[in-house]
């Protein structure tokens, strides 16, 4: 299989989609004259036209919301965020239009669209650049959240969320752009990965690590840490947030009966709260230690390096809590 | 402002007998819909926020009523009589008001969000403003499509301090999007004056993007329509947006919960404009005195309309309420095979 | 001591503030002219002047930032959403400005605001006016957040809001304002209930129902219900959710070794599952049975009053969640 | 545009000839300082993003420099020239830069968020437009309070097509507060030329606010100086906010990790503009003419200038980086005494 980046990746969903359906469009800032912002778009602008890869103003809302008006007449937008950072300002079309509109209308209008964009840190954006915008996303139900951490999942996951009847918010990660990983060649046929579907990459039975995003690999890494100690850890990549796959948290947990949840955002009402309380009500009986959480520290991310890293959750801090929930500290 | 002079208005002869009497017919109809509709919250069939649109019927009908099938109309919360406009039956409107399953949204959507997706009545929607991006993408997609549809986007003059609105004016103006932003200046957003709110007149808000903006005056049915049929006619033939002041006046309080003078406007002056500018009484008077109508016509117009209205309440009164499986069906139009939608853990 | 109702309350921490310093203002929709959209406000503008109570525009992202702006320079804001749906409009600036400011600025720029409005639903204002936004500020750190049940709760508490000098979104409820409840009279001296200390509004040791804002009163009517029953719920208003009280849940749970969160959000990555979380992570041995959730459906609010009572949670729910933990069903 | 003429400049004479040294001096503390994070970006002691203000400095001093201490200033991302125009020490700027501890924010906001409580230099804020709506709250609490200082909210061209730059302007109008808005109008947001995301021109999206609108050439500093203390003096005595267009250009990339010409404009286009419009270049050739200054006094200026830019970054890479505890520091300003205000569960 080829290797091929996380950006094009995207890149080529992107194109295949827009190539096989005259309806999906792409706008945001910089994505067209410019290529995006991080060249996710490269070359759209050339292949599809400016009719089909829109520049926007900066005008988030706007934008936003006219994607959602688009989607009420069966278009199926693509609106990419330069991050979701900026996203904030556009939730009240997310939420009280996107999220909403087909229930509101009693199932009369689908909103089939994308928003995209990444998610989290870089390195060193300071506050307002670096932040994990998952639970803004899905704690409203109407609306679906997808986060791939690889290429491949890049690619098959963004090719699904376009075809999706409903809209779905796909938060990639400015650190995984560059990333390389095998990715089905185009001529083997359409690769789509179906939304609401965990993925192990990696087996183990001593303890299971559930991630999403970006977080996958830093999950890897402390169980390979782990592994030199003995300790098998399961890495379970949960890929898409909402649908979310219960049963394959359940299936690793019923294995391991320990987990730690990892992420890249803040604790408070976090995709791990979520997570633990979903394990602790329907695996409570399977549980031999409490489901214990790695996040972000609960402050807003600082500029310099040093703090930076600090506050970010790595790898030594997944490796201790595997090793508190299996009382090894 | 409104003339209340008896000479006789010239543009009474650009319509025909028929016409001019169902402007009259339908005006009546909204009225009898929306005084049944107060009667109905009264008693409690009817609840949440009730918003009337009586005194600016002369505004939906003319803005909509030029309008195509496949034209796009879209609005806030106070928008029943809009939708009658763009030919939603009266009674799954009722019934949606009373939150039956036969209402236009399913019973799920009430008073603020009635939809009817092949009239391509957009909504109802209840954030100030957002419609305006909305509507935006609505005029993108006619854009993108190539067609010749324009969407009529109707807000409130307090909507016009958002900043979707500005975002949307902004990019409709530099694609040219068929999307006419109508500002019903009812001059009041709640219990606050536009004057209060803006340094500047409602027109005036339209500057700044390079559209056209224009001002009618929106009690009068014969203006609305004509300017209507006129100005989507150059929207059609790629125009571009525009900005429409309708000068109109809410003859209500702002909902069913709220009073309709107070301390920020007096009984006196709700009682003078309630008696000089209602767009029924208007046209009524010109058509009588014109020798359109007789006063027979008149009466038994009235009599069917409220036959009509009547009707609607009884069908939204036998409607059954919705069903209780109801509560989670139209959350997500794509059931995925995999994962969880919903995480409640709720038996469904 | 006097009965007075929830609005009264409030109006009367909100003159006392505005007496007591001359930095507080009020800003909103309706605030002055039209004595507050929940006449939450009456009186005020006679009182103290267009200067100190503003009527501001339909601007909720702008008037938000206006508020933040004015606190970097000293002043006490009090910025009134006519209710918090429409205040995700404004969160860029709650989030991105209000909250991080100070930590972005190494501590130079408190900004000592308060945000309040209602939360939550009302009576079948469907899906855009009817959701509680606890979540979307409980996430974020640099921000608190107060869910005051009971008149008195919401004297003392806007009273120890304002004197705050960090950002506080302050959580109302509209189907709250009428109700009745003691108050200390102001005779007797300023009233002011410390952020961060939950309320046992009900003693028990069989089970604990740990909520907040309105839903106390649920847990009341649960706990009168189960006591029928021979069962003695305790009822845990946590009253502020962030600083939050971690000691008197635990507390609470070491006694009941049970507990059931009940909340009129949504679930996904709710406040109960951030509860869920913190006691599982420290109570874990006390645990007898997974600590359950009460929630709102995990819907849009549906208008019909059918569908929107089966949407909320109500006392039936949560004495089932109870004696589901008690194993009692 | 600028003059490129030769021909004696008349304002030259209503500048003491201190005055004018001083201006060159700044400008070129500015340019140098810039010139020296661009350096010190690329050896990786700067990190993230890092927005030089390049080709603009005659808008920083124009703008700032006629302000009192007393009197607010705010902005964007692109702030390190406005800074130290207003005041602030470039050692402890630079110090930010690195992200120390001896930063001016402690080593916490970096390039985009540089703040000074003091010097009323209200930051460095990276949504764009948003400090649009702090600016109208400062303004607020100058009309709060009585006073009589204004608040200078800087923005670039894309940020006026943001909603808050709307609701901001609008507030501003109606409660006639001091803010002057100045756009700094380099033509670009990122790669997208203004004229692509707006149908009409930067001065004229002032317009519909009922706020007095100018424009500026922001290359010339004789010109943005002047017109700032005239402007100044106008809103101390309660003429209201005012929107100032400043006509600039861009003469680097973006930010550092964006190129300086690329499919969205030329090469020659920037050789061009950065030939023919450098406002330092500009003052010096002026200077020089009218032999207000000497060649000997500006190498000299010139030295002086680096000296101090090398001690800042001296300073910057002699500076401590925060200490760990300072990670929740500054978090919450009032440290209560009951609950948790962390839920991290980590060691603090
Ligand atoms: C964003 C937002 N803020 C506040 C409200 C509450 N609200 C509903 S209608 C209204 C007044 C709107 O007035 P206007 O736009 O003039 O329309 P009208 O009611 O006069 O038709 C307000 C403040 C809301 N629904 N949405
Ligand atoms: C709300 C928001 N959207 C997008 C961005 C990303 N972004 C940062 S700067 C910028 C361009 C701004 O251009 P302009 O306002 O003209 O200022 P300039 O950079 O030219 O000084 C963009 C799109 C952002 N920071 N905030
Ligand atoms: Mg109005
Ligand atoms: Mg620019």
């Amino acid at each position: 299989m080829p290797q091929i980046t996380y950006r094009e990746a995207l890149n080529q969903a992107l194109a295949e989609e827009m190539e096989r359906d005259e309806s999906v469009f792409l706008m945001g800032e910089e994505v067209a004259e410019y290529d995006g912002a991080y060249k996710v778009s490269k070359g759209l602008l050339d292949r599809f036209g400016d009719r089909r890869v829109v520049d926007s103003p900066i005008s988030e809302l706007g934008f936003a919301g006219l994607g959602v008006g688009a989607a009420m007449t069966g278009l199926r937008p693509v609106i990419e965020f330069m991050t979701f950072n900026f996203s904030i300002l556009a939730l009240d079309q997310v939420i009280n239009s996107a999220a909403k509109l087909y229930y509101m209308s009693g199932g009369q209008f689908s909103i089939p669209m994308v928003f995209r964009g990444p998610t989290g840190a870089a390195l060193q954006l300071s506050a307002q650049h670096s932040q994990a915008c998952e639970t803004w996303y899905v704690h409203s139900p109407g609306i679906k959240l997808v986060t791939p951490g690889t290429p491949a999942d890049a690619k098959g996951l963004l090719k699904a969320a376009i075809r999706d009847d409903d809209p779905v918010a796909f938060m990639e990660g400015e650190l995984l752009y560059n990333l390389k990983g095998e990715v089905p060649d185009p001529d083997d046929g359409d690769f789509v990965i179906p939304l609401g579907v965990a993925d192990v990459k990696r087996e183990g039975s001593h303890v299971s690590i559930i991630t999403h995003g970006k977080m996958v690999h830093v999950a890897l890494q402390a169980a390979n840490q782990l592994a030199k100690d003995g300790v098998e850890a399961e890495v379970v990549d949960l890929r898409s947030l909402r649908p979310l796959d219960v049963e394959a948290i359940l299936r690793s947990v019923h294995k391991t009966n320990r987990a730690v949840y990892l992420e890249e955002g803040w604790p408070y009402a976090g995709i791990g709260a979520q997570i633990v309380a979903t394990i602790q009500e329907e695996a409570f009986d399977y549980l031999d230690a409490p489901v214990l959480r790695v996040t972000q520290a609960d402050v807003p991310m600082p500029y310099a390096k040093n703090l930076e890293k600090l506050a970010k959750p790595d790898a030594k801090r997944v490796v201790a809590a595997c090793n508190r929930v299996l009382y090894r500290d | 402002m409104a003339e209340t002079t008896t000479e006789q208005d010239p543009r009474l002869e650009t319509f025909s007998r028929e016409q001019l009497h169902d402007f009259l017919r339908q005006m009546l109809l909204f009225r009898r819909f929306e005084e049944k509709a107060e009667e109905s919250y009264a008693i409690g069939k009817i609840g949440g926020f009730c918003h009337l649109h009586i005194g600016q019927e002369a505004v939906a009908l003319g803005f909509i009523g030029p309008l195509r099938d496949d034209d796009y109309v879209i609005s806030a919360y106070r928008e029943h009589t809009q939708a009658l406009a763009k030919g939603l039956e009266p009674g799954p409107v009722m019934a949606e008001l009373y939150g039956r399953r036969s209402g236009v949204s399913g019973g799920k959507g009430g008073s603020m969000h009635l939809f009817d997706r092949d009239l391509r009545f957009m909504g109802g929607h209840g954030i100030v403003g957002a419609q305006t991006a909305l509507a935006t993408g609505m005029g993108w997609a006619i854009h993108y499509r190539g067609g010749d549809q324009v969407c009529v986007c109707f807000m409130g003059d307090a909507a016009v301090n958002q900043g979707a609105f500005h975002e949307s004016l902004n990019m409709a103006a530099i694609w040219k999007l068929p999307v006419i932003f109508v500002v019903e200046n009812n001059e009041y957003g709640m219990g606050t004056a536009f004057s209060r709110v803006s340094a500047v007149p409602v027109l005036e808000k339209g500057e700044g993007y390079g559209i056209p903006t224009h001002s009618v005056d929106g009690q009068d049915i014969l203006e609305t329509w004509r300017f209507t049929e006129e100005l989507v006619a150059k929207v059609r033939e790629g125009a571009g947006p525009q900005y429409v002041e309708a000068r109109t006046y809410r003859f209500k309080g702002h909902s069913m919960s709220d009073p309709v003078s107070g301390t920020y406007r007096s009984k006196e002056e709700v009682k003078e404009r309630t008696k000089e500018q209602d767009p029924i009484t208007l046209l009524r008077n010109r058509l009588l005195e014109a020798e359109l109508l007789t006063q027979d016509e008149l009466e038994e117009m009235d009599e069917r309309v409220r036959a009509q209205v009547d009707e609607a309440a009884d069908f939204a009164d036998d409607a059954p309420f919705p069903p209780e499986e109801d509560l989670y069906r139209d959350v997500y139009a794509e059931t995925n095979e995999h994962g969880r939608l919903f995480l409640d853990g709720r038996d469904r």
